[in-house]
């Protein structure tokens, strides 16, 4: 390929520099959603054990439920129920953070495409 | 400092510069990844207490509680205040405040720490992309100099 | 074609960290699951020696249960020998990833200058609060 | 030559106990700053308080409750106390700057003599 | 750990083997383990790696007795204060510190029992008396520990100068060696 | 070869000076420390408001009656006097025997010769 043939087409260049830092901050996000969602999934996963843990206590056993520094006195209906919310609030963020990845993906391929789309317009130009 | 090496032309440097640069830009990263990660620890502590404000609620008074004394001990007692907290401001200045106003303590707190890290973040990306220029341009001057060694040593 | 020859140059280096880092990776774990295994007979040992239905509690990720010392003995005791057994197999799997490191390195003609025993298993340096208990000198 | 390299060496000395001085005096800033961050976020607090509020002073291992107006002005006087010791550090800095500039270019000019002097005696013999 | 393997072995610092001081080089490198200089340095470096990370190790377990010794007494001190209190009909009003920066009220009836933790996720309840015996014991277990660590690292810093100035030594010993030869040469 | 002499007396000379320098910082802050008790003594002494105070605990309060508080702080402030005086009974000898060290290593010093090039190197290359 010969050097300076072809004068470099400022708006293609513009557009290759848009999408790679596009994609570098696509995939960034992407990675920091994943670790996200994996540690929600161990989070879920702890508090199932721990359930598991205390329906197998004998009845009137006392639990205490770790609050900061302190243990508060809880039935263990309660601590099940507390168990229960923290799952499903763990499932809705990991939920809204795979449509994020959904959505940023998308978003990602769509750059793709319209620079695609400009590189052909531009070839058919000339 | 590092606002005049900016503009110097990192090619032109000799290889001995080039390499003490990115000793330095090592350091630096060093430095602000430390801070971030300590931002972060403090962040998470300051989310933890907020969130710790939750259960000193109304139906949680005079529950029986253990209390913890030291990291080693506890008694058994009961909350007795759920109305207030005494919060710990620094530079020895303790505040007694409502529990919603402690949250909103915590929440300006955490909002604090994250513009602190929003702050550092570019800056420690823009020194992360510095060094990698400076070790590409070191590599490829190391593979010049060696290519003209071995000329040298072909001619001779 | 040089460029080429250097970058599988630098992959195999790149390897060859990896491998190291997972073998220190298995030595921390074994040295954190040792330290651990020692706290639990330093428990089980005062345990031992009190009344059976004394109460004390057992902390199960998060929630704290009020049992008695002979419920809570049995499962510390089965915990610390899982400890052992995991312990094991990842002193196992530390001497497979040894001469797998050997045998990448002799492969590739590696040489490594004598820094090894510096690095591999460092504890880490987390101070832990812990229990009241001492350690009696070990 | 000999009183040269004598020169150079006190010198290097001089200059590495200044490079010492200089670190010690940008950690002490450092730590100032610090200081003058948590104190000023102290302050924000302070003022932030409603009239009435309880405000508590740790005196030893003493709780003391402490007026409002009290405190902030407290926190006042340390925060103009860490900012003048700022500025005396900020003008040690700079002096301590200026001083290894000097220290530096003296350096130079004992080394530039000591290698022109080998070349010499290099062509010499 | 630190291997002893046939180093002699001190009763006063266990586990900790002696630098032998290198009195007479010429000597010293005639032994059969010691071929050349090179060797013997490369030996003593590993020694000296050897000290470094036992003295990493005693420092880690300095910083966690450290932390441990002022817990332990303030336990002392609040579990006599509940020991004092022991008849009153009055419970003591409290803040303790809930989470970071945060101290929330808690009234503690007049008791007989405390808690403490064991480790390994623990806690065992102990009447005051005995808690008290249990804190002293330990508190005096972990000040002796202390002494005997801070011993140790001051024999571990002796051991190491002199394994530093074997390597000097050795070194010095090694570049007489080469110039002599050097000389005989030319 | 006085090289290692040398360098043992460095060595101890260093752990002394380093000894002496933790014990100073130690006085200041028990001194710190006294000064803050004492502080606290005069305040309670003042207020005639209230009753009772929160004294702290390591990482908790525990609200006392002011009268006992003060007998407390009082046994505080007697405890830190007897541990500053002990710290700098201790600091006293080791002082002097620092300046005896210091001073053995500069008449020594005058009977030394200078060190040859490679003495230096291998003291470089230790330090």
């Amino acid at each position: 390929m010969a050097k300076g043939t072809l004068p470099v087409d400022m708006e293609l260049r513009k557009a290759f520099q848009e999408l790679q830092s596009k994609m570098i901050t696509t995939t960034q996000q992407i990675k920091l959603s994943n670790a996200q969602i994996d540690t929600l999934k161990r989070t879920v996963q702890h508090s199932k054990l721990v359930d598991q843990e205390v329906i197998s206590l004998p009845p009137n056993t006392r639990t205490y439920e770790g609050v900061g520094r302190m243990f508060i006195l809880q039935s263990v209906l309660d601590i099940q129920k507390n168990l229960q919310l923290k799952v499903k609030a763990s499932e809705e963020k990991m939920k809204s953070l795979e449509t994020n990845k959904v959505y940023l993906e998308k978003n990602l391929k769509e750059s793709q495409n319209n620079l695609r789309e400009l590189i052909v317009s531009k070839q058919q130009l000339r | 400092m590092a606002g005049k090496q900016q503009q110097i032309d990192v090619s032109q440097l000799p290889a001995p510069q080039l390499n003490q640069l990115t000793q330095q830009l090592d350091q630096e990263i060093e430095f602000f990844s430390n801070s971030m990660n300590q931002l972060k620890l403090a962040q998470g502590k300051f989310v933890e207490s907020q969130e710790c404000l939750n259960k000193v609620s109304p139906d949680n008074l005079s529950k029986d509680i253990l209390v913890p004394l030291t990291s080693s001990m506890y008694v058994p007692g009961q909350l007795s205040d759920v109305q207030n907290v005494l919060v710990d401001i620094g530079t020895g200045y303790y505040v007694e405040m409502e529990v919603s106003k402690g949250k909103q303590y915590f929440k300006r707190k955490v909002e604090y720490i994250t513009k602190q890290m929003e702050k550092i973040q570019p800056v420690l990306q823009e020194k992360y992309r510095m060094k990698q220029a400076t070790v590409e341009i070191l590599q490829s001057k190391i593979q010049a100099m060696s290519l003209q060694q071995q000329g040298a040593a072909a001619k001779a | 074609m040089a460029a080429k020859g250097k970058q599988s140059a630098e992959q195999i280096v790149a390897g060859f960290q990896e491998l190291r880092q997972q073998q220190r990776a298995f030595a921390t774990k074994t040295s954190e699951l040792e330290m651990d295994m020692k706290e639990h007979e330093l428990v089980i040992e005062t345990l031992k020696e009190v009344e059976d239905d004394r109460k004390c509690f057992r902390m199960v990720g998060g929630v704290l249960v009020e049992r008695t010392v002979k419920d809570v003995l049995p499962a510390l005791i089965s915990n610390r020998e899982q400890m052992g057994k995991i312990v094991e197999t990842l002193t196992e799997k530390l001497e497979s990833k040894g001469t797998e490191i050997n045998k990448y390195r002799e492969q590739h003609n590696l040489k490594i200058k004598g820094e090894e025993s510096k690095e591999i298993e460092k504890p880490d340096q987390e101070v832990k609060s812990g229990g009241v208990l001492v350690a009696k000198e070990s | 030559m000999a009183d040269v390299q004598k020169k150079l060496q006190a010198d290097l000395e001089k200059y590495q106990q200044l490079q010492k001085d200089y670190q010690k005096v940008v950690s002490q800033r450092q730590q100032l700053d610090g200081q003058l961050n948590e104190n000023t976020l102290v302050k924000e607090e302070l003022c932030r308080l409603e009239e009435g509020a309880n405000v508590y002073k740790m005196i030893g291992p003493v709780l003391v409750k402490q007026a409002i107006p009290e405190s902030k002005q407290n926190v006042q006087k340390r925060i103009d106390y860490i900012t003048g010791e700022l500025k005396r550090h900020e003008t040690s800095i700079k002096d301590f700057e200026k001083k290894q500039e000097t220290c530096r270019e003296s350096l130079a000019k004992y080394q530039q003599q000591i290698q022109q002097a080998q070349v010499k005696a290099a062509a010499r013999s | 750990m630190a291997t002893t393997e046939s180093m002699p072995e001190q009763t006063k610092h266990a586990g900790i083997p002696l630098a032998e001081f290198v009195e007479d080089v010429d000597s010293y490198m005639q032994r059969a383990s010691n071929e050349s200089a090179e060797v013997v340095l490369k030996r003593l470096d590993e020694q000296h790696n050897k000290y470094k990370f036992m003295e990493y190790n005693l420092n880690t377990k300095k910083a966690r007795l450290k932390s441990q010794i002022p817990d332990i007494k303030t336990s002392l001190d609040i579990v006599r204060h509940l020991q004092s209190r022991k008849d009153s009909t009055d419970p003591v009003e409290t803040r303790f510190l809930l989470s970071d920066q945060v101290y929330a009220k808690a009234k503690i009836p007049p008791t007989e029992k405390v808690c403490l933790w064991l480790g390994a996720n623990v806690m065992l309840e102990y009447t005051i008396d005995d808690a008290t015996s249990l804190l002293e014991k330990n508190l005096d277990a972990a000040s002796k520990n202390l002494t005997q660590v801070d011993d140790d690292l001051s024999y571990i810093r002796d051991q190491t100068t002199t394994l530093e100035v074997n390597m000097a030594r050795v070194y010095n010993w090694d570049v007489k060696r080469r110039q002599a030869t050097q000389g005989a040469k030319s | 070869m006085e090289t290692e002499q040398l360098l043992y007396h460095l060595a101890e000379i260093e752990e002394l000076a380093e000894d002496i320098i933790s014990d100073k910082h130690q006085m200041v802050e028990l001194d710190k420390k006294r000064q803050k008790t004492r502080e606290a003594i005069r305040l309670l002494s003042k207020d005639k408001k209230s009753q009772k105070t929160w004294v702290c605990f390591g990482n908790m309060f525990i609200k006392l009656p002011k009268e006992d508080t003060k007998k407390l702080l009082e046994k505080d402030f007697n405890g830190l006097d007897t541990e500053i005086a002990d710290v700098s009974k201790g600091l006293k000898p080791k002082v002097n025997k620092l300046r005896d060290l210091e001073h053995k290593e500069d008449v020594k010093g005058f009977g030394l010769n200078a060190m040859s090039r490679d003495e230096i190197q291998a003291v470089e290359a230790l330090l």
